[in-house]
């Protein structure tokens, strides 16, 4: 009959190995090929970039709202890199590096975000879902994918994120509960960026720590330096490793900023400081990863330059590949046949409907219909032997088309 | 064939489609060990274990969230909320991601899930157990919605839920889920979704409904021909959504003059979708008001109230009667 | 009398309630020190502190559910669901308790809150954005379901709505916060919930509609007037539910005819339940079906198609034509 | 850039202080009156003895479903027994003994349950909300509850109550943390009965217990032991004070058992074995509490004897007066007034058009129904000589039926 503390078996523990200062402890320095350590370096400054340029075709008013992931190339990298093909990524809405990672094609993100269904498109043998927008509700989808997995009797693993906004809703505490529960393979990312828009990680919830949360589930969960993508990375692995190993589920918080504005729609100014900004400026995780890549001697000053040039080139191509693709869709409406395999009566009714009502538009002589086609297959012709970064995504869809969800795993 | 319960038949579905297709899975809260609070699900953990048949946490979110990655996945859930009145706290994940998944995705993704829920009034339940609330998923773009009213129509239709490459609601009525037993095949047996059935022809009198108001409707029907001499067709609609409107608008053709009966409040309920379609398909025929026989706008009372609230077959013959005088 | 758009009009009715009633709460996420994402609760948060302008976590069901509690306890809150399209994660608080409270109570508590929710298409927004299902709500015994059209109006009807003992959904057009500006009275202005408006008389053709699609209707009107000299009566109902059905029977039995418009889907939409009252009060007066111009009954589109999604005024003048032509 | 665990500033304890022979730790023993560890004992013993009658009733087809509280008269006592009257409770569906301690009447209770909605009506001065039977949905309204008193500036605390199986719900989490937020002096007490329905609590969730849920909101957090009335009490009262200090809401975890049937309609033996039971019966908390109160000198068993037939004899008088009420209210159809404070035109027809439809009833003559008023007065005036129990009842409605809300405090 006493009064008496209850080992809960469980400790949150905090990890960071690469500092601001580009310093790092070499007792938890991950094991990492130089090339992957290239690849991700290059991912985090393409994400900048391709967020930087979104953001001008939006403030040029050719592409509507879109979140910025500006400062939180690291959290996302780190975690997607850990991942095999065959695994399952679950995103929100801020994960345009990972997704990119992961095979989403750049001009279909910039044609979703410009308004058009078809830059939702997931090419088969690409494990992402499309980005989720209702918060936190697509981590539920995690660990059912988690339980279809283990199931199935796979090797896969699936991972899911979200922001510190997220870990209020009900169906954050359902998924981590449900993945706790039934064991899943699913590793649960928390970008916690210190603001869901305009709201403080602080008024998100009284708790000290996100990764603390874990404590609820009997989960395993750590609290990680989420700009420093060697941390990320290391307590990614782990997550991963023991998740395929039939270990269950696990809590990643990385603690990270957004430097950005929430949205496109989005006046920071508002509600938060320069001086914060600025604070968080000097804790950035690309020059941090890069002072690091020099000290390995991997990477020079001339070198980033010359990706710098690079990725330029690249997102110029992606633009021009998706001004062009945008041209092609206009005036082409298809509403109606995503909503149902089949369509049943009353829509085939509406559909026509739609249809009798569209402005008519005078056919087209013969000639000009040809001569269009014609310019059409130069078009395409010009693109596969010249616009590389195009072209590659373009091949990739074409490799990928054939082969089954099933196969994709080996 | 055996003369079997609603339960029995709706068991007997998943069983066979447990069967036949090792990607089905069936979960919910006491779906397993308890066989179901109806014991619908009664028998199934002992024969496909519980890795197929899980009880799951306390979370309707949670099961229809979960269902919707397990389908996304490939594999094909029918999970159960366990009363239609708790199905609301799963409504954004219906709505958001079972119901666009597939068009969100371009074709990518798709849920091929059953959200089974037993619904309505009439077994003398505690509060929030007694709602029909149909039209909330049947206004839902990208969900079917369908509602058997016997056991061999239940068994058929779940079947072909389960087959649907798309998220279907499937309302039970519990009121009829030991009312009666009827035949039902052994052998495989579906109805397609999307396609309503006339239970009764007559010429004098349309009379629509589905699910637990087709016993009071069909009684109506009987007593009318006898005591009126009056022949009503009765259409079952099975499926509310998408709806057949293809025979009730024919039958209004015939007859002119509609009744039509459900559980649900009156107001914003799958009854006015109905006369809308008549409305715009048989406008020329119809030679009274369409009535609507229904439950009230009100919240439903508690037990002892609840026939007050709910269509009895005299409130349907008067509301016939008044249409076949109009 | 100052020109105000729709939302500087809110942000008014806000002020002014505040002011008046120190139990009016202001809740949800982002209404305070941002103003909220569209700027509705702008300055709310300078003058009446922390405590009345909350800030919240990022739950819907948690803010809705406080809300009812601080309801209960005799507070008023006005809460926010920053799009409509969030809101169904709070369905089961509103039609669980918000709706219930009085009637599972005894009449000891009732819930005088307000959920207003930004809804509709038309501002090229991210998916999940452009929704209108007021029909979710309006089928809902127990909630009130109010949507303005004006700034004038949208500030009338919401001091009603905070006023209102009972809790209303206040969906507000989001296309039509910025879009124009409308001379509001500084001084007290309310609208009883409940009552639909006549905005253009006319004879030959009533259009019904509500929201955002207020404008292309009256735009259609206009042209009908001057293409076809056809005279449009033109009914704003404002208020979903409790549907006032007087203003709209009344007219079709001077007109005969009728076209309602609504952005929310077809089926099982508000529309549906328009054409049943009018079929229930109007019916010997009716010379053509009723057609409804609506969204339709598919995922709605990302932006760049959302406009073919949307009713036009096009789309109005052409059901309205065929109509007349019947 | 270390590895280290993050010191959560946060531990959960356990706490008992009488143990199931009735040996009490008693350098922990609460500071509880005479008076009021009597009053427990008789309200768990009718707690007891009226779900035995309400068995009783429901098997005898006089009464629908209804969740009998046998094993957890304790866990729910214990806690309202810290609250005053100015003070709320929000139950969920099983608190049938706290609802009546908090002034609900039991006549009341036996008419919701024979499914007449008059049962629900609470009267003024009476700060019950209704059951609650969606399952984890109340907490948030303690939570809003408690905002309204801290809004208020009052003294009073809010608390809520509800199962195991309720942590699972996302409502439960977002409760949690708005009480976190906005430091509410909210008391949630978990009645932790092993079982929801047939899920036991180790399949609800991973974690070791419930109580360290609190964690995850940066609340306190505790666990006792739900069949000690007195350990109940203690940790109850500790959240309460700080409640009321404005020190913000506490989780409790009473870990108790479910003794009998999940409800009316359940059937435990198709998930339970019967030494499980067999086993908590030994823990039972009315006889333990006894043993104590006999130690104490307190109560003699005849003592015991006669507070079980005063009880019985109670409970008799309550059916008989339920009976009398189920009669008057037969055929009294009131359900269109209750939805809206007011009428709206479509429910004054809807009203209309259901009393068209009403069975025509005979006019009575005028002397019938002089000769019933007559009986009726009659019968009142019997009730009010004689019939305590029920009689009680109504004294108490008239009594509280004047009060406002807001002097209630006092
Ligand atoms: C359920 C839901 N509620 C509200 C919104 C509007 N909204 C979009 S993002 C956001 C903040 C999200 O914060 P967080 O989870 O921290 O993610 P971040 O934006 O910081 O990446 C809000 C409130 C939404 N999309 N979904
Ligand atoms: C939201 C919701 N889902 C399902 C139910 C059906 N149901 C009633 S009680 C119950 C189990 C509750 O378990 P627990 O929270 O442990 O409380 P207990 O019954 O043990 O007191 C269930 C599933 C419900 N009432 N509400
Ligand atoms: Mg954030
Ligand atoms: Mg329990």
């Amino acid at each position: 009959m006493p009064r008496e503390k209850i080992d809960l078996e469980q400790d949150i523990e905090y990890l960071s190995i690469l500092n601001e200062k580009g310093e790092i402890d070499e007792d938890l320095e991950p094991d990492m090929k130089d090339d992957l350590l290239l690849d991700l370096h290059r991912a985090m400054l393409f994400g900048r970039r391709f967020d930087e340029r979104m953001l001008n075709l939006q403030r040029g008013g050719k592409m509507g709202t879109f979140a910025p992931i500006k400062g939180q190339e690291a959290a996302q990298l780190g975690a997607v890199a850990c991942l095999e093909d065959k695994d399952w990524l679950v995103p929100s809405f801020r994960e345009t590096a990972a997704e990119i990672w992961r095979g989403k094609r750049p001009k279909n993100i910039l044609l979703a975000y410009a308004g058009f269904s078809e830059g939702g498109v997931i090419p088969k043998g690409i494990n992402n879902l499309p980005a989720a927008i209702p918060v936190g509700t697509q981590t539920l989808h995690a660990a059912g994918i988690g339980y279809g997995i283990k199931f199935k009797g796979k090797k896969q693993v699936v991972m899911t994120f979200f922001g510190d906004g997220a870990t209020s809703e009900g169906d954050f505490h359902e998924a981590l509960n449900f993945a706790g529960v039934f064991n899943t393979p699913t590793i649960f990312v928390c970008q916690n960026n210190h603001w869901a828009i305009s709201i403080n990680r602080s008024r998100q919830s009284k708790s000290k720590t996100l990764a603390q949360k874990a404590i609820a589930y009997g989960i395993p969960g750590i609290q990680v330096d989420g700009n420093d993508v060697l941390a990320v990375y290391a307590a990614a692995k782990e997550a991963v490793e023991r998740a395929r190993n039939g270990e269950g589920p696990t809590f990643i918080e990385c603690v990270t900023y957004r430097m950005s504005v929430h949205t496109t729609a989005d006046d920071p100014k508002r509600y938060r400081s320069d001086e914060e900004v600025e604070k968080w400026e000097k804790r950035d995780p690309i020059s941090r990863f890069q002072k690091y890549l020099k000290r390995k001697d991997l990477l020079s000053d001339e070198e980033i330059k010359e990706i710098e040039s690079e990725i330029k080139d690249e997102i110029k191509k992606i633009v021009k590949g998706w001004e062009k693709k945008k041209k092609e869709l206009e005036g082409r409406v298809e509403m109606f046949e995503g909503t149902f395999a089949e369509l049943p009566a009353y829509l085939v009714e509406q559909k026509e409907e739609f249809e009798s009502e569209l402005p008519e538009k005078p056919e087209k002589p013969e000639d000009a219909k040809k001569q269009e086609a014609a310019e059409e297959d130069e078009e395409e012709a010009a693109e596969e032997a010249g616009e590389e970064g195009d072209d590659e995504d373009e091949k990739a869809e074409a490799e990928e088309e054939p082969e089954a969800d099933e196969e994709s795993e080996e | 064939m055996a003369k079997l319960t609603m339960v029995q038949a709706i068991n007997l579905a998943l069983h066979q489609e447990m069967e036949k297709d090792e990607d089905v899975v069936v979960l919910g809260e006491d779906v397993g060990i308890d066989g179901g609070v109806f014991r619908v699900t009664d028998g199934l953990i002992d024969k496909f274990g519980e890795e197929r048949v899980m009880d799951t946490p306390l979370a309707e979110s949670g099961i229809t969230g979960f269902s919707i990655g397990m389908a996304i996945y490939g594999l094909k859930p029918v999970c159960e909320m366990q009363f239609s009145g708790f199905g609301y706290m799963a409504m954004h994940q219906l709505e958001a991601h079972a119901a666009r998944m597939r068009a969100r995705s371009g074709g990518r993704f798709h849920v091929p899930m059953v959200i089974r829920m037993p619904y309505g009034g009439g077994v003398k339940a505690l509060e929030h157990h007694s709602e029909s609330r149909e039209a909330y998923w049947a206004h839902t773009p990208g969900l079917k919605m369908v509602i058997p009213s016997t056991p061999r129509n239940a068994r058929a239709l779940l079947v072909s839920a389960i087959r649907d490459p798309d998220p279907v609601v499937f309302y039970e009525p519990k009121s009829s889920y030991r009312a009666f037993r009827e035949e039902v095949p052994e052998g495989e047996e579906t109805i397609p979704i999307g396609q309503s059935e006339i239970v009764r022809e007559g010429e004098d009198l349309t009379l629509i409904s589905y699910g637990a108001m087709m016993r009071p409707t069909l009684e109506a029907a009987e007593i009318l021909e006898e005591e009126d001499g009056v022949q009503c067709e009765v259409i079952d609609l099975m499926t509310i959504s998408p709806i057949d409107d293809s025979k009730f608008t024919e039958s209004a053709k015939k007859t002119g003059r509609v009744v039509l009966v459900h559980e649900a409040p009156r107001s914003f309920g799958p009854g006015a979708e109905i006369i809308a379609r008549l409305v715009e398909k048989s406008f020329l025929y119809l030679e009274a008001p369409i009535r609507r026989v229904t439950g009230y706008d009100v919240v439903i009372p508690l037990f002892q109230r609840e026939f007050d609230y709910l269509p009895s077959a005299e409130r349907i013959m008067r509301a016939a009667r008044e249409t076949l005088d109009f």
